[in-house]
């Protein structure tokens, strides 16, 4: 893999950008591997990169039905924080983070990781007492998080309406410094070029059609739209359609996939320095470098794998932006789409063995796991590398759905991404 | 914005009036007090999640009230039909489920073109 | 020891312009029917309208009017002291449920050459003369808030909602009103 | 208005254009004001005024110029002001009309237009290839945030985001009807003019001011034998006639959605020089129609060729446009550059007109002749088979390169514009969303309908049926139309197409070719995209943002798309669009959010008590929807002493409380008992008629779903009540058991949450102050003890009294029906007040209840709490069989060792009040991360008590009475002891009073 730099940039220049190599390559799938990662999004291949990287396992499959990064990956509003309420998901958002401070480096590829600030706003006296439960666990976990007044926030964050009339008025906020945002392609693009740089082959156009099981049950391998591939190890990594492709091997899933939409403006020079959710008007913007606001809307309220939903979700969101934001009611949409995410009822995520032998399962991470990648792909390799979780995603299991150990951040008010 | 036939206004209405309701025929156990924790486990968390016909609850909320069921596709999100509650998981018919299979779109990234067969996989 | 005196939710309040009229209605008595197959019959008799089998319709006798709402769901409304409960809970046949909820809703008339577009402004049926003829009437939506409409004339609706919610439902017609 | 005669621009044609030269406007451009014609768009009152130049590009800040006359403009974006607060960023100058007093400036440009310092980014272009930054920055890792992603952001970004509130309003309308046609050209019009007399409901839109699309600028069409504009006139004439036609010009249909949903934007008053304050600026249409009628057209594409952005580069059907309908020459010296006929007649028109061809250039060897005859008849040079190669001119073309395609003399030829046309693409973009499929011409170079998953269809250009005859045939079948079209003569010829690189953008030049203007995207960078492996074009879309600006591509993606397929060696179709997605063209979002604004944000709900409250001073809390009072402060009080006070009071003597918003449902029937009992987990058999009992609901998971009061009326009826937030979801939980579950039960279920004005009178004086106003009840303790509840008369109106307390106080709630909340409150306190009785709010009440140990649910509860968590256990009847939560309640986890209870907490500094939501721990020193045993779910200060309290969810609470846990704060650790949640009156004598 030919090194990334300001340097090779300009070397370039001076030969047309003739020399590039490509970032990937295109490879025809092999009769067998060792591990074979179905879904190509950002989860996915930091698995594989990581089961490169630190287990040394390099005999990998990524197989993609599309092309890679194109999941929610490639369509959320990438928010990253880890002021979650519970240890087990403070251990796991934490240690992502972690990992994001110098994932460029190590993948040297910029994924823009900027650490703008995170500041979730309190709207009614429930909404403080949840946020100062936040503050305080968070502050024993070790996470950063930290309160601030109305007035704080309106200097953090120029555009936010901190006026007293308003219909629901700001009461003040949790401010976590260290999140913020990453270039969602360039973690998928990044993640892809170094795993394939080690070894590991990315297939695309190449959708899981069957699972494989022997006589004793185990995994053997999967039948795909490119032909039979055989493993003894299999990690479905795919998101939205984690209940479709663990029914092919048998297991039935606590999941449900619902349409969520986002959208963005027209770019404008830079307005709006950090990001800011509200779970209680429901909205949550960012602005890019790109200059668009980065705007999530809510889902729709039937399952669909359609990658759309009604305009009608994206007006409430936009209904709450303009209430905060006034200044933007004359901004324009300029695109808005959809992903499909994959809910749990507890709104936590599964990394998990499965009652399948060798089939591993990474899933559930709902409206907001793109804050989640590298810490995901890293202990999710673990658990497939030994066959055993790692300690940070060792409570996140499917046993928790009937013995009731659930990881409840839905209930705990939580909010989503 | 979908359009849904409520069975008991016998019309086809705005979703805004109607509330999602989550999958259909999951019945309670009778014998709820002594059930597993396996069965229980099926019964309030597993859920078939189809990619294709979905059987699924809806409450006509700001309507008439009722709860009724639909089968959806959830790929094209189009109704194949509503039915009253109690009634019992229809059985579709070839035509009727070609009716709404959705056409692949065109860039080849996406999703690959439906056909009837992909449904008869389905037990 | 002087009696309390009702106070009406949308008191003093008035709207025209832009070919639309929105005007409070005044008190009412007004019952939640809920009833099986048997009671039907005996109730329509009690309060001298029938109780209309007909999908999303209202029937009105005198001062009384009887609006479908649910398959076994019936909106009875009628004048101040006209003693609907009383009457309903007099029947003897069939199971039923009468609840009066006169103070739980209030009611506003939208009339005028624009009184659908104001509606539509908000709620999302469609209200032409075919699909919502004359005595039609129905539970939908108003902007954030669930309101019974009833179409009384081509241009005049008697617009129902949940006393608290009235002021939100005023405005939205009036601020609707306006736009046209 | 402005002066006498004013100069609308040198650039005006006389005895062309639809305008009136009699209404003319004046707005300033760049500081410089300038005249319009009325019915100007921003474009053309510029290109009259001699103006090419409007912008600088997204990356490079290359000078760029109006590119078309349409939504697909990706140059001449502006920021377009009435005042300060009415500003907007990158608006279409092809789109806006002027308006007197409009101020319109350029963006992304510094110091100014003219000279703009971002130019060196275009010098060093070649060291920002595609993604370059994706490769650097990385470099101290701190310096991403801090140094480089400032000056990219910078950088990028259009125009500058509006500053102020808009103090604009907007409006919705849903809408319906059989037919909705989106398009007003030609087939458009005849589609509705033919549906129009079947009496249906028709809805016609067209984005422009003016409806009539194509016709409008084909100076040479007749149908009918009329000239195509007064052909269109007509129609649109008669179509007013008709009232079930409405028409909507200035409105684009921007979204294709489920089930025939079309949503429309109407630009209402932006054209408009003083909009009447009442009318919304833009309105919203939702539509649900029977059967929708695309007729949007086809957009013209560029050629991609060497430097094709200089300003005074443009589209030959724009040129036609400014020409034909608003009688503006783009130049005096006029190159065309085309592979498509339609340019010819452009060239022909302008030439007529007086303006100086000096060539025409085609890319093609063979060249319909009459096209070529008719040429030289106006003594037009036509240059076969050649190709313009490249360009000169900073701010403004001055000439430009051409060469025979298969040659390399190169000739040059001056110009101050020139035209091109690379064909054209329908504008299938509303199709594609409703999400039908399409499939590849070959021989037209165009993706078109194929697979339709809506009631809909194309006509037209759209359909990529360019020949007129036939277009307005597929309008009469579209709306089941008999007969036949009317007769079309010298319509504009539309065939002939190039897309992909021309010559001099081909892979081996060094040169910039722009496939996308507004993200600077080159034929290089395409292929660079490619050559780094990312093969689909999906990726080569988000690597080179190709397709991504607010154009979203509309003229770009054909080239994209083909120059990415040369480079796979892979056909077209196998390569694939990206997807197309809502909006069409970008939406205001006010216009987006309507009416929903301000005071119609959300409902505000209110009780029937709200103005008592008001007239007492209360300080209100959101809750859910209501407003409810949180205190009531005197003169110099604040919270601390309000409350105080209030609670004081209330114990001493009585408070007066407004408990309205509690949810109340009626619960009536023969299996009302039954149903009871399967819905809490309580059993109800022998709860007595008049009696009242707490009762717990769970969800099946087993974990306290809501709480309230349940009272007894009769065998078959109950009156339930509910938490405040819980009253819609238990209801609808409820409605879900009865309808679902048990739908052979007879009984049925009435919100009565409104019905019922509910006035909480609690304390020691509480009975003395209502008997007199009560009739038919006797209130002594033993006709009606705690826990009960009578029917009869306060104040004159009937009532629902209920001896019940949430304060531990002897008290009752008043149940009155609504409207007479108000009056029966006021004679209430009338009487009370100077007894003593004091109003309080829901602080007091939260306190008081806390004192007692009673639970709030989503306060002390968070939907993992169980009712033997919560202590309140003995709500769960033990003999009973079945419930909603009983399996639930029984998991394994739900019983295990080590679950977080309820309990009481007791600082040992009884000054010291502990935060909510602060966690407890048994080791304060222990490292980071700190094992937490519980959280704090309430606390206060007790003025009664004269120390804090609070309530705790603690591991192994109930076994760990008298032990001392720490809560660790930022700055110190508090020391608490686990005590009973119940701190005032244990014996609970008081109730009694
Ligand atoms: C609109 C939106 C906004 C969001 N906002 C945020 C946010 O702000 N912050 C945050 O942290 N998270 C957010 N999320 C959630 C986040 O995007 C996801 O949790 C995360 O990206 C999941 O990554 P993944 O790799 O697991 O899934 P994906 O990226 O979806 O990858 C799964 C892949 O599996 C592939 N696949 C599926 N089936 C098959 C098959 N049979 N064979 C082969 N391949 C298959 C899919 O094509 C897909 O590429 C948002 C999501 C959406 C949709
Ligand atoms: N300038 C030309 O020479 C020219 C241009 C277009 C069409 N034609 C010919 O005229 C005949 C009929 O043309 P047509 O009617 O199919 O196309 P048209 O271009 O004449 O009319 C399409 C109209 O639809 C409008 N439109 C497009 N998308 C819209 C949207 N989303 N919302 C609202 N309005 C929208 C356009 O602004 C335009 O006014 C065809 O034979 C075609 O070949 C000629
Ligand atoms: C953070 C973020 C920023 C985006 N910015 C833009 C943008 O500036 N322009 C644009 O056309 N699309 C933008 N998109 C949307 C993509 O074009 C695309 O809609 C999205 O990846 C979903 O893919 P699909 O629409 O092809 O299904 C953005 C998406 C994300 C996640
Ligand atoms: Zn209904």
């Amino acid at each position: 893999m030919r090194k990334f730099s300001a340097f090779a940039v300009a070397r370039e220049a001076m030969r047309s950008h003739k020399g590039w190599e490509k970032q990937w390559a295109n490879p025809e799938p092999k009769s067998s591997y060792d591990v074979i990662i179905v879904g190509a999004g950002g989860h996915g291949l930091a698995t594989a990169y990581y089961l490169a990287s630190v287990h040394g396992i390099t005999n990998v499959a990524v197989l993609e039905k599309g092309w890679l990064g194109g999941g929610n990956t490639g369509r959320n509003t990438t928010i990253i924080r880890s002021n979650y309420l519970y240890d087990e998901s403070a251990g796991m958002y934490n240690h992502a983070v972690k990992l994001w401070e110098g994932l460029s480096q190590e993948l040297n590829y910029n994924v823009m990781f900027s650490q703008r600030g995170v500041m979730m706003l309190t709207h009614n006296v429930h909404d403080v007492q949840v946020a100062q439960r936040h503050l305080h666990a968070n502050r024993l976990n070790g996470v950063d998080n930290s309160w601030v007044t109305p007035e704080e926030a309106k200097e953090f964050c120029p555009p936010l309406n901190i006026s007293k009339s308003v219909r629901y008025p700001v009461m003040g906020a949790a401010l976590q410094r260290k999140g913020g945002v990453a270039r969602h392609d360039a973690v998928a693009w990044g993640y892809a070029r170094k795993a394939a740089a080690m070894g590991v082959h990315i297939i695309q156009q190449c959708e899981v059609k069957s699972v494989n099981r022997d006589e004793s049950g185990a995994v053997t391998g999967v039948n795909t739209t490119r032909g039979t591939i055989n493993s003894k190890k299999v990690g479905v990594v795919a998101a939205g359609h984690t209940s479709v492709l663990m029914d092919m091997a048998g297991v039935r899933m606590p999941l449900e996939s619902y349409p969520l939409q986002a959208l963005v403006s027209e770019p404008v020079k830079p307005i709006f320095p950090c990001v800011v959710m509200s779970n209680t008007v429901h909205a949550y913007i960012s602005q890019s470098d790109k200059g668009e606001l980065v705007i999530g809307a809510g889902t729709d309220q039937y399952t669909s794998y359609s990658q759309t939903g009604g305009l009608h979700i994206a007006t409430h969101t936009l209904e709450a932006i303009c209430e905060m934001f006034p200044i933007f009611a004359r901004m324009k949409m300029l695109r808005s789409w959809g992903g499909i995410v994959d809910v749990t009822p507890d709104r936590s995520p599964i990394l998990a063995k499965t009652p399948v032998k060798g089939l591993y399962v990474n899933c559930g991470w709902g409206t907001g796991g793109f804050k989640a990648t590298p810490g995901s792909g890293h202990v999710f390799a673990h658990t497939i590398a030994n066959d055993e979780p790692h300690k940070i995603n060792a409570g996140f299991t499917l046993e928790r759905f009937h013995n009731g150990r659930l990881i409840d951040e839905a209930a705990a008010a939580a909010v989503a991404h | 914005m979908l359009l849904i036939y409520c069975p008991y206004c016998e019309k086809e209405l705005p979703e805004i009036e109607f509330h999602g309701e989550g999958e259909a025929h999951i019945e309670r156990p009778a014998n709820m007090a002594d059930l597993s924790d396996e069965d229980f486990e099926k019964f309030f968390f597993i859920r078939e999640n189809e990619k294709g016909i979905v059987f699924e609850r809806w409450r006509h909320l700001h309507g008439c009230g009722r709860f009724f069921n639909a089968a959806r596709h959830s790929v094209s999100d189009k109704f194949i039909k509503t039915y009253k509650a109690g009634e019992p998981k229809p059985k579709l018919t070839k035509k009727e489920i070609e009716a709404v299979l959705p056409p692949a779109k065109s860039t080849p990234a996406n999703e690959p073109i439906w056909t009837i067969e992909k449904e008869g996989e389905k037990k | 020891m002087v009696e309390a005196q009702r106070t009406h939710p949308l008191q003093d309040r008035l709207y025209a312009g832009n070919g639309v009229a929105v005007t409070p209605v005044k008190f009412h008595d007004r019952v939640s029917l809920r009833a099986d197959k048997e009671a039907i019959a005996g109730l329509g008799k009690a309060i001298g309208v029938a109780l209309p089998k007909d999908i999303r319709t209202a029937n009105t006798k005198d001062e009384v009017s009887a609006l479908w709402i649910g398959p076994d769901e019936w909106f009875v409304i009628g004048p101040q002291g006209t003693g609907l409960e009383e009457k309903l809970n007099k029947v003897k046949t069939g199971l039923f449920s009468v609840v009066p909820i006169g103070h739980r809703n209030t009611g506003m008339f939208v009339s005028g050459k624009n009184a659908v577009a104001v509606l539509n402004a908000g709620c999302p049926q469609d209200l032409s003369l075919d699909a919502f003829p004359i005595s039609a009437c129905t539970r939908t939506i108003m902007g954030k808030a669930e309101i019974i409409l009833w179409r009384k004339d081509e241009h005049r609706f008697h617009v129902e909602c949940w006393r608290s919610f009235s002021n939100y439902v005023w405005k939205h017609l009036t601020e609707a009103a306006r736009c046209i | 208005m402005t002066a006498k005669s004013p100069n609308t621009g040198a650039n005006r044609v006389a005895g062309k254009g639809r305008l009136s030269p009699a209404k003319t406007a004046t707005f300033t451009y760049d500081g410089k004001s300038y005249n319009a014609l009325e019915g100007d768009t921003l474009a053309s009152a510029l290109l009259a005024n001699g103006i090419h130049l409007t912008g600088r590009s997204f990356k490079y800040h290359r000078p760029r110029g109006i590119l078309g006359a349409g939504p697909e403009e990706p140059n001449a974006l502006m920021d377009i002001a009435r005042d300060k607060a009415r500003r907007q960023p990158n608006v279409r100058a092809t789109c806006q009309e002027v308006f007197d007093g409009m101020v319109a400036k350029s963006q992304n440009r510094f110091p100014s237009l003219e000279f703009d310092v971002g130019v060196v980014n275009d010098a060093l272009g070649r060291f920002f290839p595609a993604g370059f930054y994706y490769k650097t920055f990385m470099w101290p890792q701190k310096a991403w945030d801090k140094l480089y992603e400032p000056i990219i952001r910078k950088a990028a970004g259009l125009g500058d985001s509006p500053d102020e509130a808009d103090p604009d309003h907007y409006a919705n309308q849903f809408a319906h009807c059989e037919y909705l046609i989106i398009g007003g050209g030609a087939t458009g019009l005849m589609a509705a003019k033919t549906a129009a007399k079947s009496g249906k409901r028709i809805i016609l839109v067209d984005e422009n001011a003016e409806i009539g699309g194509g016709l409008l600028s084909d100076a040479s069409v007749t149908i009918d034998g009329k000239s195509g504009s007064d052909w269109a006139a007509e129609i649109l004439a008669e179509l007013k006639s008709y009232d079930n036609v409405k028409v909507l010009s200035r409105t684009t249909a921007f979204g294709y959605y489920n089930h025939n949903m079309v949503t429309l934007a109407e630009r209402v008053t932006e054209h408009m020089a003083n909009p009447p304050a009442e009318m919304p600026r833009e309105r919203l249409w939702q539509v649900r129609a029977g059967k929708v009628i695309l007729a949007t057209g086809a957009i013209e594409r560029h050629l991609v060729f060497a430097d094709n952005d200089r300003p005074g580069i443009m589209m030959a059907s724009a040129a036609g446009v400014y020409l034909n309908q608003y009688g503006v020459t783009p130049g005096k010296n006029i190159a065309v550059y085309t592979s498509c006929d339609s340019a010819w007649t452009v060239a022909f028109d302008l030439k007529k007109a007086g303006i100086n061809i000096p060539a025409i250039i085609d890319l093609r060897k063979d060249i319909d002749e009459t096209l070529i005859k008719r040429a030289e008849d106006l003594g037009i040079r036509v240059l076969k088979h050649h190709g313009v190669v490249s360009t000169k001119g900073r701010l403004r073309v001055k000439s430009i390169d051409v060469e025979p395609v298969d040659g390399v003399s190169s000739e040059t030829i001056d110009v101050d514009c020139l035209l091109m046309s690379g064909g054209w693409t329908p504008s299938i973009h509303l199709f594609s969303q409703s999400r039908g499929r399409v499939k590849f011409d070959e021989d037209a170079g165009i993706f078109l309908p194929d697979i339709y998953t809506e009631n809909c269809v194309s006509i037209g250009a759209c359909n990529g049926t360019f020949e007129m005859t036939a277009a307005l045939n597929e309008a009469l079948k579209s709306v089941e139309g008999k007969g036949k079209a009317p007769k079309v003569a010298d319509a504009v010829s539309m065939s002939g197409f190039k897309i992909g690189a021309a010559k001099s953008a081909g892979p081996d030049d060094f040169t910039k070719a722009f496939v996308d203007f507004q993200n600077d995207v080159t034929a290089k960078d395409i292929r660079l995209a490619v050559r780094e492996g990312f093969q689909s074009i999906e990726h080569v879309k988000r690597y080179t943002t190709n397709g991504m600006a607010s154009d979203q591509g509309k003229m770009s993606n054909m080239h994209g798309l083909a120059i990415a397929a040369e480079m796979l060696d892979k056909p077209i179709p196998e390569v694939g669009l990206t997807t197309f997605r809502s909006p069409y063209t970008p939406v205001t979002f006010g216009a987006l959010v309507g009416h929903n604004k301000g005071e119609l944000f959300d409902v505000t709900r209110t009780t029937p008590m709200h103005e008592c409250a008001v007239a007492n001073g209360a300080v209100f809390e959101d809750v859910g929807n209501w407003k409810r009072a949180w205190y009531f402060p005197k003169a110099g009080e604040d919270m601390q002493a309000a409350i105080n006070r209030e609670c004081k009071m209330t114990r001493e003597v009585a408070g007066i409380f407004d408990a309205s918003t509690l949810g109340k449902i009626e619960v009536v029937g023969p299996d009302a008992v039954k149903f009871m009992n399967m819905m809490y987990t309580n059993p109800w058999d022998k709860l007595g008629v008049g009696r009242c009992r707490y009762g717990i609901m769970c969800r099946e998971d087993g974990f306290i779903y809501d709480d309230g009061v349940v009272a007894r009326l009769a065998e078959d009826r109950f009156h339930v009540t509910t938490t405040t937030g819980g009253a819609p979801r238990v209801l609808n939980m409820m409605e879900d058991y009865l309808q679902t579950e048990f739908p052979e039960w007879n009984v049925w279920l009435t919100s009565t949450s409104e019905q019922w004005a509910v006035i909480a009178v609690q304390g020691p004086k509480a009975r003395e102050i209502i008997e007199p106003l009560v009739e038919d009840i006797d209130l002594s303790n033993e006709a009606m003890p705690h826990m009960s509840i009578r029917e009869g008369k306060i104040c004159g109106v009937p009532t629902r009294l209920m001896k019940v307390s949430f304060t531990g106080e002897a008290g009752f709630e008043i149940n009155v029906p609504a409207d007479y909340g108000r009056e029966v409150w006021e004679t209430i306190s009338e009487r009370g007040v100077p007894m003593g009785l004091t109003p309080y709010g829901t602080e007091a009440m939260h306190i008081m209840r806390a004192e007692k140990g009673f639970i709030i649910v989503g306060q002390d509860t968070d939907g993992t709490v169980t009712p033997q968590d919560a202590a309140v256990g003995w709500a769960i009847g033990k003999k009973k069989t079945d419930f909603v939560g009983i399996k639930g309640l029984n998991r394994p986890d739900l019983v295990a060792e080590g679950r977080r209870q309820l309990v009481g907490l007791k600082t040992i500094d009884g000054k010291v009040v502990l935060e909510e939501g602060a966690q407890v721990v048994d080791d304060p020193n222990h490292a980071i991360p700190v094992p937490m045993i519980g959280f704090v779910t309430s606390s206060y200060w007790s003025e009664v008590l004269g120390h804090s309290i609070a309530m705790a969810l603690v591991e192994n609470g109930h076994s760990r009475t008298g032990e001392t846990v720490h809560i660790p704060m930022p700055d110190e650790v508090i020391k608490a002891e686990i005590c009973s949640p119940i701190f005032y009156d244990p014996q609970g004598g008081k109730v009694n009073g």
